[in-house]
């Protein structure tokens, strides 16, 4: 066990990053930001390589279970003797397996953006930024206190706040990075009432302490927090569900998932960033960090099932609906974390019911290749096209042949067709839910069908149907956005067959995960019948789309103005928060407090104006109030009050 | 260490203002003055520490006493513990700052660099008495500067909103005149007479009927200065008509003043009575907090944003006071420290942009960060920090508040602490739309195209407030040590009052 | 035996030396450079004030009615103060004055009988000075013969406080009847509180009353203060009511000391009615002395509180106090009284943007009334508190915690006065105006007294010297 | 003399004091309101004397007290009248409800 503190370096470097382009990257680097941020990442991600592969081969292990390790820690900030936020590493399977995901993904994005944002003028604050976003990315995988993870939290949404609203000169932008952040905000304040109860319960914030006392049924900070109720509902389910709630916020769970499709407004390769290594993973992690805590509580479990599956349908359903291609998988992440998330929420702590814990890692892996390359490749097309509407693109495939295979291989992925990463992963969530829960297996196995679907008809109207006029010479990118997606496809076409049981687990030991023939037919069939109708319906132009849609009629509508969420969200806002909190709130101010205030001193005034009759000018009115004060005084000093 | 440099320098200095010619002299002189009084005071946690690691554990350090009015018990009593050394180090932040950019007042310049020293000179004093007399006396000496100042150099309702703050600051200070007279009278040294010592009124118990009486002033009376609902509505007004570094100075330390006494007069002193009554201290304070946050995000007016913005974040000085936990008072303080930064950095800001742009008003302004950059992201951070983001001082105050808050078993406190940790969201609300409105966006008019980033003058001083931010964000260690003591020895007070009984 | 009436009557001797050169001055010849004159004249009164403090000695005259220790002597020191700064203030009025020497010597005897009022140690003593201290400053007050305010305010005057003195002497008659006496240490002894004797002790004291300007015996005290030249203003708002108030806390404390239960709720109500009172009708006024005349009720209404202390923590407040409010007081009527000869303007709308051509001038009248407002660093601050401070620690057995609710209408009402202090200082710093008053040439006499205000107002307090000093006098 | 008892002569000399004080309170003439005034200082004489006379005859403080206040109340007089005079001059009329320029 010789992890030295290089691991530290890990999230430092980009934090150096951060520093560095940020101060100086617009005055001194300019052009050179980037090249200086690939390179610090890439150390990171080197470093981050060598420690899986110390942690998974070399030490990682004790009697055949991986272990917590805590290599560095420092106290940043303590309460009490008990209580301290805690600035440290935590070296565990998961742990380790998204820190090489955070970096590795991350890098992909800045060589990209290398091209991407090549005539950006502010060139070395967006790799400042994606620095920044990497770093705190980083930072909340390692963290070794839920404080801590916090603290990282906060700082990944205020990276997303930075880069989305990086084009701030468009309304548009300014405010889906106010809403992105918002949202995420008023979720975190579940989260951080989570932590409290947590903390307050367990006496601690470290997790492994945490959770080794809230899981061991004989401590006493274990029958306080199960024994203790709060309207009706243990204290345990209520802390883990506001925990949930902060992880739904960043990972776009419904009903929270409104900052999502707006979060588009920022660079495309952010958006791959933000939904495939980054922001919207960080809940499910979270849960997953949480997970022992989460497996002796069904009942939040069952919270997170649910939301995970009905987020998952519910942004199936919309994705298939949207025209802009970006919001078209911007919806498909929301449903593929979905997917992780009832995968958690139907696995146990041991054994072979800890399965669903290792899918839904697992697809988390698979999928931050996918998801990253799918990104890519449409900012690739946005690159050329100039659009992210669908009615503008078709028939790329022509001025385009490395996108348009990356991006092939990624829709196979993501539909499940076999032998691309999001087969295996998809089949292990799928055969967790099938033991654990039928209504659950079969709403996912729908959705997966509806992924193949949306995936396909993004597919065929951008690369096939009829080419639309192109002004100038389009062509592809440089090396240097070529260069990552060819990577990720690698990354997607083999992700699949690592033995991902066999690191990750909820117990820390080995799972064998075989496959089922048998089994996964039903998957393949509904994914390959997805893609025939989405082959049907857009390999060629017709309307046979429109036709579709107007036969569904209002449900299409309602998934098209994304079941009204957003509006719902503006009148509570505007009407309930703002006109009747905000409003009063102000009034009351300006003429309640404010006006009390007001109204002492001119009280006073009006006093003095009453009683300015007593000064009249006249001798006798004095000497009559000078003898009548006398008598006046005698009676009160001799009979009144003694 | 002698304390009395800390006052010494500033009064000198103010003095050599006076004899100064033009404006380039004036500020010159105040520009070395503060410097050397940040350099004091950083000399002056130096010596703490030393002390302290040295095995000092006295409760606090570098006393000098000497008697004032024998006949009356008054003495001229200083000395300083951590907490007294945080607020120092704020002031001497902030005014180093305000002098900065207060760098082209021309007019009347010698006036105002002249009130500004020395209204620095009441609080540097009020941080460091330790009899209440002596207090009280810095406590007043630094109202009627921020009068004359909003007054002569403030803009809108000036005249209106200066009225307004002198006259609710007095009255606060007279409400507590009358609590610290009943605590005088009812202070027993052994041989019958009275005493405005703080260090033996701590030792002594003063009996619980007394507290009880007089709690309630002292406490009232600080909270006016520190914007306690609903005694705040000076603030709104006072921090809005005030000329930058007044604003800076106001809300960064004057505020701080009300929440200092409250914890070191009302609370270290009368411990009983702070529990009796510490509900209803949470209960306003979490009214401020909330309310304070919606009637921000009513505003138009920046400086009006900031100003409310102050109140609902003051309330968690007082929430953390109320709490009464260790934990929650290292919180206050530290909120106190990081609420000064952060607020004067907002008008350090506010005030470029006023000052190039000529207007104040969210509607009329956007894109700014085009034009302005530095200034931009300078607001950018000033919010970010006043939102509670990690990494800047707001998040560790905050937070430490609300650890302290829950160490509370009854639900009182948690559903109290929930509704001001509630506040995160609308104060991200505001800020947001803030900074989406006056910094990003279009570019509001084509003239302000023309206009100039920040001087350098500017650039140091909203330097030397990010770094102060910053330092406690990241490192916020340093600041719980240095606070932790004397947190601490007010709680030994408190939980042995109760054992008294 | 002549040593001793040399010696105890030191003060008396050296004014009566003054009004006798002022006298025989006036014997000769008629043309006189005027501005050499009332040099010469400020020098005598400056001997007058050195030689008070050279050397005094304690003792007492004529059987028992006058006597004199040093706390007296440092009183009239006091009071000697105030003449000269008031001298020198009035400078440019008495230039172009024509009866220059007559000013002074009405002047001069009512500043005798208040010296004679302080030593008494008998009523019919204390009632000689009172009426010689009076009945001059009514002459005084019509000094500006040709101005209809000025007959009117004297007239004002003079009827008040005969009628005032009427009943003053029926309470002392009666106070008489019961007691036998008039000797101060006999009464003491004698008094014991019977209905007769209060209701003989609230007419006394509404004599005192009348005199300080107290609610509801202050009447007269605005239209006075407004119709009456500056300088005589000044004289009665702050000698003549600092002489008395030194009168009434001595005998408060040593005469009417038996009766204590009785007369601490009166000058309780008293003293809340003045403060709210005075602090009520200076809210409303126009006329900087008439809003002067209010601010000095309001004052008295303080000072009141420091009396119901009844230790030596209260005498000394409210010696300590006055000692302030001549400074105070004098450094404002001084800027007044400049202002209103040099321009003949009075109001406070006049006083919009006066900052702009006098700065010295703005500064000394604002930092004068900062002290009036009780403002730190100014001795204003010290004052008031202690003051406060005397009557919160009342050891009076029915003051106890009632004590802390007139301490909480105190505070309060230094509130309300703080805005109108303000209002002054605001219309002369902040308001602006088309045609603020030019620049003010002041000389070298108003000059000086500025500067003793000044330097008195900024040393007094936070030098607790005097304080301290005046302690161990009462002590 | 003796035969009359102490409380019919107290008798007179209040009645002589409010008689003054309601001729204090309703003339409108000056000289009037300063003889009325005269009224009260004469009870007050009245009572020093009769106070000295009756109750406390061993010493002459009240006889003298009583010279002192008519001697007092002659130089009081002097001023009044000299002012009165002016006032008239200025004023034309000697009615006190004329001379209330300056009030509230």
């Amino acid at each position: 066990m010789n992890y030295s503190s290089y691991i530290a370096l890990i999230p430092l470097l980009p934090l150096a990053g951060f520093v560095l382009l940020g101060l100086f990257g617009k005055k001194y680097f300019k052009t050179f930001s980037g090249t200086i941020g690939i390179f610090l990442l890439l150390a990171s991600t080197v470093l981050a390589l060598y420690t899986a592969y110390q942690y998974f081969f070399i030490n990682g292990k004790v009697n055949d279970v991986y272990q917590s390790i805590i290599p560095v820690k420092y106290t940043w900030l303590q309460f009490s003797s008990g209580t301290s936020i805690d600035m440290g590493i935590i070296l565990d399977p998961i742990s380790v397996m998204m820190m090489v995901v955070v970096t590795f993904v991350s890098l992909m994005v800045h060589i990209f953006s290398l091209g991407y944002m090549k005539s950006e003028e502010r060139f070395g604050t967006y790799y400042s930024f994606l620095s920044l976003f990497t770093f705190s990315m980083l930072g909340l995988v390692v963290a070794s206190n839920i404080f801590q993870i916090y603290i990282f939290w906060e700082l990944v949404g205020v990276s997303s706040y930075l880069l989305i609203g990086f084009y701030y000169d468009r309304p548009s932008a300014v405010a889906a990075s106010k809403k992105a952040f918002v949202v995420t905000r008023f979720a975190d304040l579940g989260f951080l009432i989570g932590i409290l109860i947590l903390a307050f319960e367990g006496g601690t914030l470290d997790f492994n302490t945490l959770i080794q006392r809230l899981t061991d049924t004989q401590s006493s900070q274990f029958i306080s927090i199960t024994t203790a109720s709060f309207l009706g509902v243990s204290v345990l389910t209520w802390a883990l569900t506001l925990v949930f709630i902060g992880g739904a916020g960043k990972s776009a769970m419904f009903p929270l998932h409104i900052w999502l499709p707006d979060a588009m407004e920022g660079p495309t390769p952010v958006s791959a960033l933000i939904h495939a290594a980054t922001m919207v993973v960080a809940g499910v992690y979270l849960v997953a960090r949480l997970f022992p805590v989460f497996s002796i509580n069904e009942s939040s479990l069952h919270i997170v099932t649910w939301v995970g599956m009905f987020s998952a349908l519910l942004a199936a359903i919309i994705a298939c609906t949207q025209t802009d291609i970006k919001r078209v998988l911007a919806f498909s992440t929301m449903s593929q974390i979905g997917y992780m998330m009832f995968a958690l929420g139907v696995a146990h702590k041991n054994g072979e019911t800890g399965l669903g814990y290792t899918a839904s890692m697992f697809h988390l892996f698979t999928h931050a290749f996918f998801k990253s390359l799918l990104f890519l490749c449409a900012g690739a097309i946005i690159h050329l096209v100039h659009s992210n509407e669908m009615q503008d693109m078709g028939g790329l495939r022509k001025f385009m042949p490395v996108t348009h295979l990356t991006f092939l291989i990624a829709c196979l992925a993501i539909a499940g067709i076999p032998p691309f990463a999001g087969f295996f992963s998809k089949e292990e969530i799928l055969l967790a839910t099938y033991h654990a829960n039928k209504i659950v297996y079969v709403i996912a196995l729908f959705t997966s069908g509806l992924t193949a679907f949306y995936m396909f008809r993004l597919y065929f109207s951008i690369f096939w149907n009829k080419p639309k006029e192109l002004h100038g010479h389009p062509h592809e990118g440089t090396f240097s956005m070529k260069f990552p997606l060819i990577i990720l496809a690698t990354g997607t076409m083999v992700a699949g067959f690592i033995p991902f049981g066999h690191y990750v687990s909820s117990d820390g030991k080995i799972l064998e995960t075989p496959f089922h023939l048998n089994f996964s037919i039903a998957p393949v069939l509904f994914a390959l019948t997805g893609i025939l109708l989405a082959l049907w319906m857009y390999k060629k132009e017709s309307n046979r789309p429109h036709r579709v849609a107007s036969a569904l009629g209002g449900l299409y509508h309602s998934a098209y103005k994304k079941f009204y969420m957003d509006e719902i969200y503006l009148f509570i806002t505007k009407k309930i928060i703002f006109n009747l909190v905000g409003r009063p709130a102000n009034w009351i101010d300006k003429n309640i407090v404010d006006g009390t205030m007001n109204g002492i001193a001119y009280s006073t005034a009006k006093i003095s104006g009453w009683i300015k009759g007593i000064q009249s000018g006249k001798v006798q009115g004095y000497a009559l109030y000078f003898f009548s004060g006398i008598i006046l005084l005698v009676i009160v000093v001799l009979y009144l009050w003694k | 260490m002698n304390l009395n440099l800390l006052l010494l320098i500033p009064i000198l200095t103010a003095t050599a203002v006076l004899f100064c010619k033009g404006l380039k002299q004036v500020r010159t002189v105040s520009f070395l003055g503060s410097a050397l009084q940040l350099a004091l005071s950083f000399i002056l946690m130096y010596y703490y520490w030393q002390e302290r690691t040295a095995g000092n554990n006295a409760a606090f350090l570098f006393e000098d006493n000497f008697t004032w009015f024998a006949p009356l018990h008054i003495n001229y009593h200083i000395g300083v513990d951590g907490i007294s050394i945080a607020m120092i180090l704020l002031t001497s932040f902030v005014v180093f700052a305000g002098i900065l950019v207060s760098w082209k007042m021309e007019q009347l310049s010698k006036e105002f660099f002249f009130l500004l020293l020395f209204l620095s000179v009441g609080a540097y004093g009020f941080f460091i008495s330790l009899d209440l007399f002596t207090l009280f006396f810095f406590l007043e000496l630094a109202v009627i500067p921020k009068f004359l100042l909003i007054g002569i150099w403030g803009s809108g309702k000036k005249e209106y909103s200066a009225m307004k703050l002198a006259l609710m600051l007095m009255g606060g200070s007279a409400l507590v005149f009358v609590g610290l007279a009943g605590l005088f009278f009812n202070t027993n040294t052994g041989d019958g007479s009275h005493t405005f010592d703080i260090l033996q009124i701590a030792q002594m118990h003063i009996p619980v009927a007394v507290q009880k009486l007089f709690f309630p002033f002292v406490f009232i009376g600080f909270g006016i200065f520190g914007a306690l609902f609903p005694f705040h509505t000076w603030v709104p007004d006072g921090h809005s008509s005030a000329p930058t570094a007044a604003s800076m100075f106001l809300a960064g330390i004057s505020m701080k003043l009300g929440g200092y006494g409250c914890l070191r007069v009302a609370t270290y002193l009368m411990p009983d009575a702070a529990q009796q009554y510490s509900t209803i201290i949470i209960v306003l304070s979490c009214i401020a907090i909330l309310y304070g946050a919606f009637a921000t995000m009513m505003q138009t007016d920046l400086k009006y944003i900031n100003a409310y913005s102050s109140v609902s974040h003051c309330g968690f000085v007082l929430l953390g006071i109320g709490m009464l936990t260790r934990t929650a008072i290292t919180g206050a303080v530290m909120q106190m420290v990081s609420h000064g930064l952060m607020t004067a950095l907002f008008f350090a800001c506010i005030g470029m942009i006023y000052d190039r742009t000529h207007t104040r008003q969210m509607s009329q302004l956007g894109g700014l960060l085009k034009i302005m950059p530095f200034v931009s992201t300078v607001f950018v951070i000033a919010g970010l920090c006043s939102l509670g983001l990690p990494g800047f001082s707001g998040f560790v105050a905050e937070v430490t508040v609300f650890m302290g808050s829950w160490e509370h078993k009854e639900a009182f406190y948690k559903i109290s602490t929930i509704i001001a940790c509630a506040s995160i969201v609308v104060t991200a609300v505001y800020i947001l739309r803030a900074v989406g409105k006056a910094i990003m966006g279009p570019l509001a008019k084509t003239e302000y195209g023309l206009l100039k980033d920040a001087a350098w003058n500017e650039r140091v001083a909203a330097g030397l407030l990010i770094i102060g931010i910053v330092a406690i964000g990241v490192a916020p260690f340093w600041l719980n040590q240095l606070v932790g003591p004397g947190a601490e020895s007010i709680m030994n007070n408190i939980s042995n009052a109760a054992v008294i009984k | 035996m002549w040593n001793d009436y040399l010696q105890l009557m030191k003060s008396e001797w050296m004014v009566i030396i003054v009004i006798f050169i002022l006298l025989f001055l006036k014997l000769g010849k008629k043309e006189r450079n005027t501005e050499s004159l009332l040099h010469f004249i400020n020098v005598l009164l400056f001997i007058n004030l050195a030689s008070g403090f050279i050397y005094h000695r304690d003792g007492s005259l004529f059987g028992d009615m006058f006597h004199s220790n040093s706390l007296l002597a440092f009183e009239k020191n006091v009071l000697s103060l105030g003449t000269l700064i008031i001298s020198m203030q009035s400078f440019h009025w008495l230039k172009n004055h024509k009866h220059i020497l007559e000013f002074y010597i009405l002047l001069l005897s009512t500043l005798l009988g208040m010296f004679f009022m302080l030593s008494s140690n008998n009523l019919l003593m204390f009632y000689l000075g009172l009426e010689l201290s009076t009945i001059p400053l009514a002459a005084l007050a019509n000094f500006d013969l040709e101005k209809r305010v000025s007959s009117e305010a004297a007239m004002k005057l003079i009827l008040s406080s005969a009628f005032s003195s009427g009943l003053l002497l029926f309470g002392i008659s009666m106070l008489y009847g019961s007691t036998g006496t008039l000797n101060y240490l006999e009464l003491s002894q004698q008094l014991t509180g019977t209905p007769l004797q209060i209701l003989s002790f609230v007419m006394f004291a509404a004599g005192f009353g009348f005199k300080i300007s107290a609610v509801p015996f202050h009447l007269w005290t605005a239209d006075v203060y407004e119709g009456s030249p500056v300088a005589v203003t000044s004289y009665l708002s702050v000698i003549s009511k600092g002489a008395i108030l030194f009168v009434f806390v001595s005998v408060l404390y040593q005469v009417f000391h038996h009766m204590a239960l009785a007369w601490y709720n009166l000058i309780f109500i008293i003293s809340v009615l003045t403060m709210t009172i005075g602090n009520l009708f200076a809210l409303r006024q126009q006329n900087m002395k008439r809003f002067l005349a209010f601010s000095s009720i309001s004052q008295v209404g303080f000072i009141l509180i420091g009396i119901t202390g009844q230790s030596a923590a209260g005498s000394a407040s409210v010696i300590y106090f006055v000692l302030i409010y001549v400074f105070s007081n004098l450094g404002a009527f001084g800027v007044v009284s400049l202002v209103s000869a040099l321009t003949g303007k009075e109001t406070v709308n006049d006083y919009k943007g006066f900052y702009k051509n006098n700065r010295v001038l703005s500064w000394v009248l604002a930092i004068s009334l900062f002290s009036l407002a009780g403002i730190p660093p100014t001795a204003g601050f010290f004052g008031k508190f202690f003051l406060l401070l005397a009557g919160a620690g009342t050891t009076h057995q029915s003051g106890g915690q009632i004590n802390y609710l007139l301490i909480v209408i105190a505070a309060l009402n230094m509130v309300i006065s703080l805005y109108y202090y303000l209002r002054i200082i605001r219309a002369m710093f902040m308001d602006s105006t088309e045609q603020p008053i030019e620049k003010i040439k002041s000389s070298f006499s108003p000059n000086l007294s500025f500067i003793i205000c000044i330097a008195g107002i900024l040393i007094t307090g936070i030098a607790s010297g005097a304080y301290n000093y005046i302690y161990s006098l009462v002590k | 003399m003796n035969g009359i008892p102490i409380s019919h002569i107290l008798f007179v000399s209040t009645a002589l004091f409010f008689i003054g004080m309601y001729g204090m309170f309703t003339r409108r003439n000056m000289i009037t309101m300063l003889m009325a005034i005269e009224l009260i200082l004469n009870s007050v004489n009245i009572n020093f004397v009769v106070f000295n006379k009756y109750l406390w005859p061993g010493k002459m403080d009240g006889i003298f007290f009583t010279i002192f206040i008519i001697t007092i109340a002659a130089a009081e007089a002097a001023v009044a009248i000299a002012i009165i005079i002016n006032l008239y001059r200025s004023h034309k009329s000697i009615d006190v409800e004329d001379a209330a320029e300056m009030k509230y």
